[in-house]
């Protein structure tokens, strides 16, 4: 059984300089209440691994507003301007990493695989510095896992134990980051009993996550 | 009829019944506007589902099902939710019929580059290099000139997306097919002349006898 | 939207010495009436890959008893005596897989990776003749994709395009074997119209089914 | 009392608190009929549920919920299918706080041999590779000899299950813990002395000058 843990809470057990995985695809199935918690916190220097940095004003484009990113590490930033600002400024480091392999990437690390092999990068500057490994005559990038110190995810419902369902296309990394951090706090936009959720609909199951976001008021 | 839609309209008949089809955001999104009444297909969006559908009615907006680009979205019966992981899954392994790009270069190798132009654009390659990477069939839909500058050149300047062969090019002027001999001119666009084509095409086309002017849907 | 198909031609699908992937954990799971179509067919010669070869009388354990399976790619042959007889009489050729490893290596088939590096079975003869990689100076197994020729799947519920629900743990091999062939046969219990399945209740998307065998009778 | 449930009330004390455990079929099963009342668990069937309950009543059996042994079990409120993938994801990915196994031998070095008996026993290794090299904590319950020979030995002589040290050996004559220095004995079982321990094992044992009676569950 987990308790509901408040916002100002959940942002004060992330500590400066922070590896922070954070659901979303464009600000959809983010935790936007848990970003806006860190921002009004204001502790940064964060290592964000995401989809992408959204837009200004939404989801983690609230976070590169506030300075509170030293690093992304992401498939695209092509609808933030500010990222792509702070980038040529040299205020913000960006890793660009092909959207497939990303989320490879944290599935190993959570999964407790070595790496991910690839075609995906292969003849593009994204096997730069990388290891080439050929399996059977064809060649496959060897990418490294990724992990968090945490997951910050969105859910669409959560039962006391902290089974997670998502909706749509708000699922996207979600449920894989979930996986793959030491910390998983989860927000979701409802609360249920234990047993509302059937066991065959749990995407997240409980014993993933830590905490778990209270209900918006 | 302008050049986007007549891409558009070209484009769709290249989708046949069954098939499984992404397409990218801005241009090739357009082409779902022209497909014919008959064909059971599904549109794949990389950020989660299977089954994309049009804008959904005034006021029946759903935050959580939007398309890659983050535009509200419905979803057909049958549909089917699917996290990154899966959806990246279908695209790399070969499940994905179809995928629609936009190219800022396409060379005489059949390579496209369209993720970054270095030092003054760099939105990501999202989940292109992916999509090239895997999709039984690439189709790059994109106007043939860029100001008035070739986009079809001997040889990419920018950095690639793959290093595989796309499928088929097909611009407002023409169709053009990557083979193992080089660039083969299929078709030329409404009211356009070969000698048009070869005339904005840095790369050298391969001319057969007679060409035929494109159909559209 | 797909037909039903009888389990007589579904059976006939399938020529001599196909690999066949078939779900199922001791027979929970298992498409058993496919599997009773195959035995009453009598065309063998297959390799099937699955966790285990079950019991004499139940899913698998009828195929071998039939003496229609040339060789197991399997975790656990331990309830089977039938299988360790045909093993040691070399009557049939059984490769064991750890279970964990062994899902990888379908799941990398299905979605395109070129393998799956694990540590698990580092320094036991599960490493005979395999190459191991050192990832920032730790040591994994290098072990191959599996892919079949056909998948057998065993599900709860589908809907008239094929989308798939599962079970409980009826779950185990299904969804991933049926990402990782050419051709997916799928035995529903039950078939119920298009959009009696909601899109997040879906665990295998019907554009990955290719056969749906007709309701019980 | 017999040694069976001496060692299944002893390892139920190394339960904690909001633990996720995985039992092996047999011995380690019978674990938790001991559990103290006041945790809160989940025990993780490999073949694919979190929250394993009981047995069901006579005629609630369901087909498709069983343990990994194939018996009929329950769920408990709360519990979360899984497939195989994300089954072994949790073993293998660190989210398995403790799994209890059986042994054929034990060796000084802490490694453990169990799944094999070569020209005579081959059941195959299902899960347990995985299982050795994943989890948090690896107990082994076994009985203390075989046939009056000893089985924890100074190196297997069995197939090794996994290059990596278990946490915890528990028979009825002790409790050992293998440590960098080698395998030390941290109690007797009941009415047992340490002579008997030392005779009845082929392993040198670490003996502190006081080793006190195990308690039991």
């Amino acid at each position: 059984m987990k308790t509901a843990t408040k916002l100002e809470a959940a942002a004060e057990l992330i500590p400066e300089g922070s590896v922070l995985l954070i659901g979303g695809f464009m600000a959809v199935g983010t935790p936007e209440r848990m970003i806006d918690a860190l921002v009004a916190r204001g502790v940064g220097g964060f290592t964000v691994v995401a989809n992408d940095t959204a837009m200004p004003g939404h989801g983690i484009g609230k976070l590169v507003t506030a300075g509170l990113v030293s690093k992304a590490i992401v498939s695209h930033i092509g609808l933030n301007p500010e990222t792509q600002a702070k980038m040529i400024a040299g205020e913000m480091e960006v890793e660009l990493v092909p959207q497939g392999t990303l989320v490879e990437r944290i599935r190993a690390g959570g999964v407790g695989l070595g790496g991910v092999l690839t075609a995906t990068g292969l003849g593009t500057p994204v096997e730069d510095g990388k290891q080439i490994i050929e399996i059977d005559g064809k060649k496959f990038l060897l990418e490294k896992p990724i992990r968090g110190d945490f997951a910050l995810i969105a859910a669409k419902q959560a039962d006391y134990k902290g089974n997670l369902e998502y909706a749509l296309t708000a699922h996207n990394f979600n449920p894989v980051m979930a996986l793959a951090a030491d910390t998983v706090i989860a927000e979701p936009h409802v609360i249920v009993p234990v047993g509302a959720i059937p066991p065959d609909a749990v995407k997240t199951p409980g014993i993933l996550v830590d905490h778990l976001l209270e209900r918006e008021h | 009829m302008n050049a986007k839609e007549v891409i558009a309209r070209r484009v769709a008949l290249e989708i046949e019944d069954g098939m499984l089809v992404n397409l990218g955001i801005g241009l090739p999104s357009m082409v779902a506007n022209f497909l014919p009444e008959d064909v059971d297909i599904f549109f794949q969006a990389e950020n989660g589902v299977i089954g994309l559908g049009a804008r959904p009615p005034e006021g029946m907006e759903d935050p959580d099902l939007t398309d890659a680009g983050g535009g509200f979205v419905t979803a057909v019966p049958g549909a089917a939710s699917i996290d990154s992981a899966m959806s990246f899954g279908l695209i790399r392994g070969g499940h994905l019929d179809m995928t629609v790009l936009g190219g800022l270069q396409v060379d005489e190798r059949g390579y496209l580059a369209n993720w970054m132009v270095p030092g003054k654009m760099v939105p990501g390659m999202g989940g292109a290099m992916d999509l090239v990477a895997g999709a039984k069939k690439v189709v790059v839909a994109m106007v043939h000139t860029a100001k008035g500058n070739p986009k079809i050149m001997p040889e990419c300047t920018l950095p690639l997306t793959a290093a595989r062969r796309i499928s088929l090019i097909v611009t407002e002027m023409a169709v053009i097919e990557p083979t193992d001999e080089g660039l083969a001119l299929r078709e030329v666009g409404p009211g356009v002349t070969v000698e048009q084509v070869v005339e904005a095409t840095a790369a050298k086309l391969i001319v057969p006898e007679t060409v035929p002017e494109m159909a559209l849907a």
